[in-house]
């Protein structure tokens, strides 16, 4: 009985993911290591070219970035909120989603208007004396990631303000009694009991900015090439999907590796972290 | 935890904020002004590319699609997303831990592989009819939200409370129910907010898993923008916009707004 | 029970497309039709799952109906029953060989604005302009476009971008301080001229309408060494099951009438000779004898052979 | 639909550490026996076991003839106030308070009937329609006790129901539970660590220690003839004394301790006495004189304890606690004598 | 550092419900003080106001020469240990004892030493590494003891500190914060429900009704001449007789009930009486006896209390709870006869 409350409840959802996301794909990345040159063959041709190193480099870099300002941005936010009255919270939350309801082509061009080189900040940077001449603000790892930041910040915000409103007012007062300054008390408790929060949202941004492909390439072009555009060229443009695969698989690996080690700082700062 | 804000972090949120909503300033803007093209600041105003949306059938039936398989498909994961997410927190001492990370698994999977595969090995594979696929695979790409983030609300959770129903001799699925989910709801409706706009949103995992006679908005929208570069996509996203406070103001009239939070 | 006949085409401009052809058709051939929508590579990709099958005519560009070919994708196609064939332009015939004609035809030329730009631009050559600098935007490499500049590259250092792959990518190189970004879309072209980010731009001429509403002074140049023709085929996958509505639907678009329709109403450039437009009405197209001879032609069968290493090369000039 | 409760020889385990060791308890129908024992000694766990909230490793529970292990908790039809108090967070009071009446689908009016007069008896009507969190804790808690009185089972569980009520109210409310378990005949197992509580509220009293059961018995006879040690110094024999019989005289007993200390006793009102005894004394069970027989100490730090004074006595055998009266208070380093008091004394087997 | 804590005249509300009206209390320095009241009368509110948590509306706290007032809580370096205990569920036993020593950055060696220490003074050694989730209600209560005193601030505050814990653990608890808080000359506010254990524990005992503080005396005063009504039902006096006196003759009263029962005291053990009064007697404050003088009584329902049995009497004055002796168990509905007996009675002022 409890065994089956246990698993039962699970097991539906473990189901579809098997069977519809893990054998399908298992079974696309295996013609990876069916290659006639080799069963590695594919992965090495990936990592012995530089640029390819280069671009997967890249994409952990800005991924990384994205999710450490996602994270501390969509944090500070969702506390905010979380102290708001019941009314005022609710509408900062509604308006926390709106930019998600825009597509990626009027986003892009929104940042556009607002980076390029003609744009509001340079216009208004110049204008103010500021600056002398415009500066190239877009099609820089900094685009991409202000563009995705904007993206995953709601994100963080949806994922926490839940959270953090679940943390009891007693356990900061406890905190403050026992002297600890609000910063301590954000730190030690904080902090820790929004883990769970924390790690969800991590992991959301984490992995949506790591596999993403059409902001980076509106936004960052083709000098911020990321790994999701490139396997959108392999598979949609030359049709190489053992190529697009390869390419899959490692980025699997790769965000799997990130979730299990961000999970793991998350269980050291709070062990009831799941 | 209505407690007085730290003026700094006031400060900082609003400039959130201000960083979140000033570009869609510029998106309403482009979005009634009177060009064939995007512009900001909006030259003439004029509501023809709202209008636009509604005259083009096929803008309209693949609206209905989209929201049929969002709703739907939220609904499916959430179904099917919760109890793993109340079974993982529950019997967190007995369950594995990698069983919650089997469940990030579909976003990130890049959703090209995730939709190829998928329509390999089961739109084809199974013979299964394309809207049922679309459904399916629209449930598995948001069923990360159901887990994790109503996961991150029973984290929290105080299960003695759960007990206490028990012992009243309310049923499980009814303790569920009138317990747990009225003081997991904040999670529930972000979970719930997010699976939804993912799925409305979603063009690479559609892409293969609409066909003959089955498309959504999105993939409509950009089938449009292959010949047309007006404001009407921006008009789109207004139109959500105002959507989603319409929706506000039917919960603020009936639940009210705080029914949102907790 | 009524056949359905099911089209796989961009999804773009329905209202009129169901008014010049749909409707009529309908009423010819007594039969339903259902379409399937996407951009070439989606669509592609989801015949060639499908292994040919689902779909009985499908509208592709030229370097994508070239790839399912390559894929086997295609049936050959029989003329014979498409009478209407006689009437269009030689180019359009038979453009890859047996399989499927070109319903219309564009060309990719330079746009530019020629209030910022002097002197005008009047070859492809004048894209390495030092004037030009941070100024240009390319069509990117996986673009219909894309590759066309790789062939001009080749052209620019006088040497045959298949046969010197090494030259081509020397000249793109030489290029790179005059791009600020390349584009991927129409829209994102459309952007980058109306909030002024680009002066110059490689582009296809269905782009230019709506950047001359955003900039009035974007002129499509006049080159001496002339545009290259891009055309958009219909074709019959392997795996259809009408193949008879299907040729007689291929037919169709290509009669006069449904031609000089969509011609007059601004959806598609004629390929059938026995259009006539009135000067206003074919500004926006490729259209006359005269011009259609002035375009250069592709060998696309070579193009896409090559492609995936000019994929990689791009990749790696345009993205360190 | 008065029913025993038999709880027969249960372990139970969190993780690998074993909580509960072959513990037995039966309570007959219409019965209230206590759960009494030190913090952590597994009382709350055994409720837990009856409950069905926690699978006991082995060993049966049963209520009446029905086994209650396998039966799902919802079903076995049990009420149990938590120690944690465990109220709904978003339903008000009232609706905390007709949440097990509406389970038994209890029609609204007889439901908002009985729900406004257990809040009556508990003394919160006036915050029927409160939320929990704007509650005291004395509040809460009579809150989770009328929750689950007012469901009326055959079996109502109450783990320290009152430790968060002033006096008055603990005795109203012990008043209140204990009037309403007898009049539905509600067979009940009550936890606390009130000993007062204990024994004026139960049938019969169980001390437990470290997860066994030391004796089970009516209060009169825990208080006045505690099986062992364990339960002696449980029912505030404070005093264990050693001791070794040195004369017999017919009913009279003279004793030493180890110290050296010399007392007479009797088998009349002590009972048999062995040759090797301890003496258990509470400290009302030592009279404190300045002089006379008994055993001789120097007073240590006196305690006003309301009703009398308590002295820390230094002593041959050892340190002793004893009462005096207030009328005449001693100081600090006087010299006294202590005397058993037959009533607040017993005798045990010395243990090992 | 040894420092006074003064409320003068607080007032709180929470929403628009006033809880606290113009509140004073005032502990000397190294004083320990008791708030005693019933559930939901502002206890806990006053220690929030104190801790910093919740702002008076009107009135302020001075520590020492310091205004409180304005000092966000964290800099006001005042142990607290909660109700409802407040452990930090992801900090282990020892970590949560840690916490207030890491924010007073004592090193990490004698901060594990303190921190141990204090573990083995509430007997939680073997628990240290364990999560909060994991412990019984008694243990947790016992981590949030020790979290609080191992911090030695200047001002301590206990909220109900011992209510989860058995007889013997709350004495021996009782007795570690008792000589902590004098050895460190720590000022202390003490909520308890457990009247010995206020007045064992404290220097001086707050009566706290609705809000305001009834009577601030020490625990000797307090039993023996409450101030009010109130105070006297509060520290047990059961029965409230009001009496009118019919004759004086010298230092002896002769008083009458309402219904008539004539009742002779002395002005010698009773203080000065005056012609309208209410005698206040607690249950052993009337001897129960089959004949003699006194209010004469029918015997309703006997309770085993341990050292007593107590009676439910009907008498002309109302009814009346006594204790009788256990040796001499009387019947329900036997007559008798009750005497006062002046240490367990006082005289009070009528009030209307
Ligand atoms: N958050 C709140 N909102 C509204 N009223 C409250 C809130 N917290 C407490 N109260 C009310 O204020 C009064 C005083 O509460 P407080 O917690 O100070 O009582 P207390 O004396 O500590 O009682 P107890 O002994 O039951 O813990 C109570 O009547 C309670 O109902
Ligand atoms: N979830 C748990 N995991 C591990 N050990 C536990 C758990 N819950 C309780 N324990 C341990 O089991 C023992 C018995 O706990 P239980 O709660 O039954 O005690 P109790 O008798 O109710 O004590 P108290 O009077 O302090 O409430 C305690 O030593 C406690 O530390
Ligand atoms: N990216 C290629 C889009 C092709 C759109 N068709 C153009 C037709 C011109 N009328
Ligand atoms: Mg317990
Ligand atoms: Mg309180």
């Amino acid at each position: 009985m409890k065994h089956f409350a246990r698993w039962g409840l699970t097991m539906p959802a473990t189901i579809a993911v098997v069977v519809l996301l893990i054998v399908p794909v298992a079974i696309t990345i295996a013609a990876t290591f069916a290659e006639p040159k080799g069963v590695f063959a594919p992965y090495v041709t990936f990592f012995s070219s530089g640029f390819r190193r280069a671009v997967l480099y890249r994409t952990l870099e800005i991924a990384l970035i994205t999710t450490a300002i996602s994270l501390t941005v969509g944090f500070i936010t969702a506390y905010v909120i979380a102290q708001m009255p019941g009314r005022a919270k609710s509408i900062m939350i509604v308006a926390a989603v709106f930019p998600l309801l825009t597509g990626v082509v009027v986003r892009s061009f929104a940042w556009l208007i607002i980076l390029g080189k003609n744009g509001i900040l340079n216009t208004m940077l110049i204008s103010t004396g500021i600056l002398s001449e415009p500066l190239s603000m877009l099609y820089t790892e900094g685009s991409v990631i202000v563009a995705m930041v904007y993206l995953f910040v709601p994100l963080m915000i949806l994922t926490l303000v839940g959270v953090l409103e679940g943390i009891p007012r007693d356990l900061i007062d406890a905190s403050a009694s026992l002297g600890a300054r609000p910063l301590m008390t954000f730190f030690q408790v904080i902090l820790p009991l929004a883990t769970p929060g924390l790690i969800v949202g991590a992991v959301l941004v984490f992995t949506g900015s790591f596999t993403s492909y059409a902001t980076p390439q509106l936004l960052g072009g083709e000098k911020q090439m990321m790994m999701g555009t490139f396997l959108y060229q392999r598979a949609m443009v030359t049709f190489d999907w053992v190529g697009a695969s390869t390419i899959a698989a490692i980025m699997v690996v790769l965000t799997l590796s990130v979730v299990l080690i961000m999970s793991r700082i998350a269980r050291r700062l709070n062990p009831m972290a799941v | 935890m209505d407690r007085r804000v730290h003026p700094i972090l006031a400060a900082f949120a609003a400039c959130v904020f201000f960083f979140l909503l000033a570009p869609l300033v510029i998106i309403i803007g482009a979005a009634v002004s009177d060009t064939t093209y995007l512009t900001f600041p909006p030259q003439g105003l004029t509501l023809r590319w709202f209008v636009n949306i509604f005259e083009i059938e096929a803008f309209r039936t693949t609206a209905i699609t989209s929201l049929q398989v969002a709703f739907l498909g939220t609904a499916l994961s959430l179904l099917i997303g919760v109890p793993a997410a109340y079974a993982i927190n529950r019997y967190r001492v007995e369950l594995p831990r990698w069983l919650s990370t089997i469940f990030v698994l579909p976003i990130l999977v890049p959703e090209i592989v995730f939709g190829f595969s998928l329509m390999k090995s089961v739109t084809i594979g199974l013979g299964l009819p394309i809207f049922i696929s679309l459904l399916v695979g629209h449930a598995l790409l948001i069923l990360p939200y159901s887990v994790r983030v109503v996961g991150a609300s029973l984290a929290a959770f105080d299960f003695s409370v759960e007990e206490a129903a028990i012992s009243l001799g309310c049923p499980p699925l009814k303790t569920f129910l009138t317990v747990v989910l009225p003081n997991i709801r904040a999670g529930v409706i972000a979970a719930f907010i997010l699976a939804f706009i993912t799925s409305i949103n979603d063009v690479s995992v559609s892409v293969f898993l609409t066909g003959p006679g089955i498309s959504t908005l999105p993939i409509q929208i950009l089938a449009h923008m292959e010949q047309f570069f007006d404001p009407t996509i921006a008009s789109v996203s207004v139109l959500l916009m105002f959507v989603t406070v319409g929706v506000m103001a039917v919960v603020e009239a009936t639940l009210g707004l705080t029914f949102l939070t907790k | 029970q009524s056949k359905t006949l099911t089209i796989s085409w961009w999804g773009y401009n329905g209202e009129k497309m169901n008014a010049n052809i749909i409707t009529p058709f309908k009423k010819i051939c007594g039969c339903e039709i259902v379409f399937e929508t996407g951009n070439n590579a989606d669509r592609l990709n989801k015949l060639k799952l499908r292994d040919g099958k689902g779909v009985d005519v499908i509208y592709l560009t030229d370097s994508f109906s070239q790839l399912g070919i390559e894929q086997g994708l295609f049936q050959e196609i029989d003329a014979s029953k498409i009478p209407n064939l006689a009437d269009i332009y030689e180019l359009g015939k038979a453009p890859q060989g047996k399989y499927g004609p070109a319903y219309t035809i564009g060309r990719v030329g330079i746009v530019y604005d020629s209030a910022k730009v002097n002197p005008p631009i009047t070859a492809w050559g004048d894209l390495w302009r030092d004037d030009l600098k941070s100024s240009v935007s390319l069509p990117g490499i996986t673009t219909t476009a894309g590759p066309l500049v790789v062939l001009e590259a080749g052209k620019h250092g006088g040497a045959d971008a298949y046969e010197d792959t090494d030259k081509a990518f020397s000249e793109i190189e030489a290029l790179k301080p005059n791009v600020v970004k390349n584009y991927n879309t129409g829209s994102e072209l459309v952007n980058l001229i109306s909030t002024g980010e680009v002066r110059v731009a490689l582009a296809q001429d269905f782009t230019l309408a709506s950047m001359q509403a955003a900039v009035p002074t974007m002129t499509w140049a006049k080159l001496k060494d002339g545009d290259i023709a891009t055309l958009n085929t219909v074709n019959i996958p392997k795996g259809s099951e009408n193949v008879e509505l299907a040729h007689q639907f291929i037919n169709f678009i290509l009669s006069k009438e449904v031609q000089q329709a969509e011609a007059e109403q601004g959806v598609d450039a004629p390929i059938s000779t026995k259009v006539s437009l009135t000067p206003d009405q074919a500004k926006i197209w490729t259209y006359g004898a005269d011009m259609v001879a002035g375009l250069t032609r592709i060998d696309y069968a070579k193009m896409n052979a090559a492609k995936a290493d000019w994929i990689d090369r791009w990749n790696e000039v345009f993205g360190q | 639909m008065t029913v025993s409760l038999t709880i027969d020889s249960i372990s139970a385990h969190y993780g690998s550490t074993q909580v509960l060791k072959d513990l037995s308890i039966s309570v007959m129908a219409g019965e209230l026996v206590s759960l009494l024992g030190s913090s952590g000694c597994g009382k709350t766990t055994t409720l837990r076991l009856v409950a069905g909230f926690l699978q006991p490793s082995s060993g049966s529970i049963k209520l009446g003839e029905r086994d209650l292990t396998g039966l799902p908790a919802h079903a076995r039809d049990i009420g149990l106030v938590f120690q944690n108090y465990a109220l709904f967070p978003h339903l008000s009071v009232q609706d905390n308070v007709a949440f097990g009446l509406r389970q038994r689908r209890v029609p609204q009016q007889e439901r908002a009937k009985r729900t406004m007069a257990m809040l009556d008896r508990v003394g919160l009507s006036a915050f029927a329609d409160r939320l929990p969190s704007a509650l005291s804790g004395g509040q809460k808690q009579r809150v989770a006790l009328a929750r689950a009185l007012v469901i009326e089972p055959p079996l109502l569980m109450f783990d320290e129901p009152l430790s968060n009520l002033d006096a008055k109210l603990r005795i109203d409310m012990r008043v209140e539970i204990r009037q309403l378990q007898r009049a539905n005949g509600t067979t009940s197992l009550y936890v606390t660590h009130d000993q007062e509580e204990a024994f004026s509220i139960s049938d019969r009293v169980a001390i437990m220690n470290a997860g066994r059961i030391m004796q089970l018995d009516a209060p009169e006879v825990l208080y006045r003839q505690p099986a062992n040690a364990f339960v002696a110094r449980f029912v505030g024999f404070e005093n264990l004394i050693r001791m070794k019989v040195a004369e017999r005289n017919g009913a009279l007993v003279v004793a030493e301790t180890t110290g050296g200390a010399r007392l007479q006793l009797s088998q009349e009102t002590f009972g048999p006495i062995k040759d090797d005894f301890v003496l258990a004394c509470r400290a009302d069970g030592l009279s404190v004189s300045r002089d006379g027989d008994g055993i001789a100490a120097v007073l240590g730090t006196r305690t006003y304890l309301g009703r009398a004074y308590q002295y820390k006595c230094m002593t041959s055998a050892g340190e002793i606690t004893a009462n005096g009266a207030l009328s005449d208070p001693l100081e600090t380093g006087a010299s006294a004598v202590l005397t058993p008091v037959a009533e607040q004394c017993c005798i045990l087997d010395p243990e090992d």
